[in-house]
């Protein structure tokens, strides 16, 4: 079993991401959920580096961190714990653990060879394996072709922005409600430090 | 594409941040520390806090948030295009347009709706 | 320096990783050192702009007023406010402070002279970017202060808003050159994009006037609103963090601005292979201060907008502005022929007076709208106050409207 | 390179640390913020899946930028609900709006 860079680069990486979703799942403070959440993300985001994805990477880091988690932070500011709720979690949370530990196992046994390994003679998986082939240099480029070129992905490229229309105009009819504003800036605070949010 | 221009950033990302973080432990070390009571204080114009700093905020900055997030996903997109854009004929272009056309159409709908006015 | 540690007897990939630790340092040091210079600059600068002196004091010219208030600055008592997250407290102005550094590892200072060419690099700059928005919440959430909470929340909403035009901007010299990588860029530009696209160059520096929060855009710091923006409860170095990071970050902006729109390293003239390696980063540093320049002038001059209306000036006019400014210049270029292989000064010659002209009937356009909005802002306001003293020049400050 | 069923587990792992998000966190937010987390697990495997099979193909990766289009719709809908049901709720805990319950 030889480990190179590349392998304890990957380690590193997976460590942050799952790390970082277990704090999401596991924290009582929601503004620390979404800190972890963005830590989690950036984790992904070196994940696809390794990969050789850089774009991808960079559209992680920029949509991810950068917009949706700044969003999801606004949200959390604008709904305030009326309720301090000192319980996170169902009371039926082992159901649950036990329903995705389940699921994990099952994913785990029937999509890798880990299994094969281990039921050979203790672990001996190997850190690295040949190379796939090469990812052509103007990848990129070909992205880019590729998102307007009719016989390739122009379709659910124009059918994206759509979407990204829809989103944007339902939210704005959600959230813009100038009728009742009880978010005003000077509502009254809710309490101690809220630490005990859901 | 290969893994060796990302190694500057992965070894600055490991020591870079040992920059800013010396002088923090140079005045950890240099600075005095006397806190009391007082001192501690959160800052509010001299009069006591009341509260938690917890205030909840108007819906106002969300909606601008709403809006960045649509636009910025939008923005990743424009990327590729404008890296190929030198091979690509006058379509992309008008795609292009298109892909941008309909989120102003959202942007000019928010818009109308006021809810881009700070009130 | 790599083949001198080969040499000494050291394997090629643990010179490789030396060569480029030692580069990690000289780039975030050099940038760090260089605040020290740019602050007293910044000071004598605007100083004089507005009829002062500026640091006079401490050494020739006051040039050691910086190292006289880091000094100061070091021997501060640090307090940190009761109730305060402590971690995210502490690791705000580190973070702050990094995410500008981390803009340093793309730019190409002169031929060869780069941290690593990445091929997204502007995508990459806007990657570093978001970091700097983190340190921003973390900041105000963890000083446990309602002014602190605010101010970062407007902070971010400023951030965020004008981050749109300013990649839209970023995304035309990505359009004309053909590369996201930084160095090919630079490369790229035979006649400095600056001068066929002068709108783009004000869109880019006007938002990044507001990313970086300096005036007229520094809402970050209303004090008549906000006591001090997000940073209120920060003393002693953590405080002094925050400084350095957004004045590196101002002058970062300059960077980039000569990089993407002025020509980079590239000399006037010369082309890019005969321009030696230490030339070529006098003028980078020459254009980039420049620019700089401009900044500290706009906010020495400018008087600051309210929250209002900078968020409409962004989404009612920025914004608009960019995408019609970024489909007519790829319209352009698909209608000059022979945009796609500019190999010398002359094949650049068409396309840039092309788009310059294009330039210039769009500014003049978007003047006279103004203009049109502007009077009937005056009239709406005169039929409701009636009419001001000297109404011609005394519209309201909203800039675009 | 790293073997494939590496970023398989990690993958695997990723989605159900979500999937255990969703299904007990009881603020809606956070139920979000676990969705978010299964989607980026699905990235993993396309990308993933992409560099060791398909690299001189673009699909894997146009379909990982896909998912960040409905990602972000995802989270501006879904935040944007959570923020109408608290008005007339004034809650984001889940089971707490039984609204559709009489």
């Amino acid at each position: 079993m030889e480990i190179t860079v590349e392998a304890i680069v990957f380690l590193v990486f997976s460590a942050i991401t799952l790390g970082g979703a277990l704090q999401v799942v596991l924290t009582r403070n929601l503004f620390h959920a979404a800190l972890y959440l963005m830590l989690s993300l950036f984790g992904v985001a070196g994940l696809f580096v390794l990969l050789t994805a850089p774009f991808l990477a960079g559209a992680q880091v920029v949509i991810y961190i950068g917009a949706i988690t700044i969003l999801i932070i606004f949200a959390i500011m604008l709904t305030p714990q009326v309720t301090r709720v000192l319980k996170v979690h169902h009371t039926q949370w082992p159901v649950a653990l036990a329903l995705a530990a389940l699921l994990f196992v099952g994913l785990v046994w029937t999509q890798t060879p880990l299994a094969d390994e281990l039921g050979a003679d203790g672990w001996s998986a190997d850190f690295t394996v040949e190379d796939p082939a090469d990812v052509p240099a103007d990848s990129l480029t070909d992205l880019g072709k590729s998102l307007v070129d009719p016989e390739r992905y122009m379709l659910p490229f124009e059918a994206a922005s759509l979407l990204l229309m829809a989103a944007l105009i339902g939210a704005v009819l959600l959230v813009n409600r100038p009728d009742d504003n009880p978010d005003a800036e000077a509502a009254p605070a809710a309490g101690a430090r809220p630490d005990q949010s859901g | 594409m290969t893994l060796n221009e990302w190694i500057f950033v992965g070894l600055f990302l490991m020591a870079g941040w040992m920059l800013p973080v010396v002088p923090l432990l140079l005045g950890y070390w240099l600075a005095p520390r006397r806190p009391n009571p007082v001192k501690k204080q959160i800052y509010e114009c001299g009069v006591q806090t009341v509260g938690s700093a917890w205030v909840q905020f108007r819906a106002q900055y969300y909606v601008f948030a709403l809006v960045f997030v649509a636009f910025d996903v939008e923005l990743v997109f424009l990327f590729p295009w404008a890296l190929a854009y030198n091979k690509l004929g006058l379509f992309a272009l008008f795609e292009m347009a298109v892909f941008i056309l309909l989120l102003v159409v959202a942007l000019v709908y928010t818009w109308r709706k006021g809810a881009l006015e700070w009130s | 320096m790599t083949d001198t540690l080969v040499d000494i007897g050291l394997s090629h990939d643990l010179a490789v990783l030396i060569a480029k630790l030692v580069g990690v340092f000289v780039v975030a040091t050099c940038g760090l050192l260089w605040t020290l210079f740019g602050i007293w600059l910044e000071r004598k600068v605007s100083g004089r702009l507005q009829d002062r002196l500026g640091p006079n004091r401490v050494g020739p010219f006051g040039l050691f007023q910086t190292l006289a208030d880091t000094i100061k600055i070091l021997l501060k008592e640090d307090l940190v406010p009761d109730g305060a997250d402590r971690w995210l407290f502490n690791l705000a102005p580190v973070l702050s402070t990094f995410s500008v550094l981390l803009l340093w590892v793309v730019i190409p200072f002169s031929a060869g002279w780069i941290g690593t060419d990445l091929s997204i690099g502007v995508l990459y700059l806007l990657a570093a970017g978001s970091l700097g928005m983190v340190a921003t919440l973390m900041a105000g959430w963890g000083s446990n202060n309602k002014y602190a909470l605010l101010g970062a929340f407007r902070a971010v909403a400023q951030l965020i808003s004008y981050e749109v035009p300013m990649v839209l901007a970023m995304l035309v010299p990505v359009l004309m050159t053909g590369s996201m990588s930084l160095q090919a860029i630079v490369e790229g530009q035979y006649i400095a994009y600056g001068l066929a696209i002068p709108l783009t160059v004000f869109i880019f520096l006007a938002s990044s006037l507001a990313e970086i929060g300096r005036a007229p855009f520094d809402l970050l710091e209303a004090e008549s609103e906000l006591v001090a923006g997000f940073h209120i409860e920060y003393s002693g170095m953590k405080f002094g963090l925050f400084y350095v990071a957004e004045f590196l970050h101002a002058f970062t902006v300059g960077v980039l601005a000569t990089v993407l729109f002025l020509g980079g390293w590239r000399i006037p003239f010369v082309s890019a292979q005969d321009t030696p390696a230490l030339l070529g980063f006098g003028s980078l540093l020459i254009k980039s201060l420049l620019v700089y320049l401009v900044i500290m002038w706009v906010r020495t001059t400018l008087p600051r907008v309210r929250i209002d209306q900078i968020l409409e000036f962004n989404w009612k006019f920025l914004v608009p502005l960019s995408l019609a400014n970024l489909l007519v210049v790829a319209l352009l270029w698909k209608i000059v022929p022979d945009t796609d292989q500019i190999a010398s000064v002359n094949d650049a010659l068409l396309p840039t007076l092309v788009l310059l002209t294009a330039n210039i009937l769009l500014i003049v356009v978007t003047s006279l709208i103004l203009r049109e909005r502007g009077r009937r802002e005056r009239a709406h306001i005169a039929a409701l106050y009636g009419p001001v003293d000297g109404a011609a020049d005394a519209a309201p400050a909203g800039v675009g409207d | 390179m790293v073997p494939l069923w590496m970023y398989l587990v990690v993958a695997a792992g990723l989605f159900c640390i979500g999937l255990f998000g969703v299904l007990t966190r009881r603020n809606a937010i956070a139920i979000l913020m676990s969705i978010e987390l299964m989607l980026n697990a699905v990235n993993i495997n396309l990308v993933a899946f992409w560099r060791y099979q398909t690299p001189d193909k673009i699909g894997g990766q146009v379909f990982a930028a896909f998912v960040f289009v409905v990602a972000a719709a995802e989270a501006v809908v879904g935040l944007a609900l959570i923020l109408a049901i608290y008005r007339r709720r004034r809650t984001v805990i889940a089971e707490d709006v039984d609204m559709l319950k009489w």
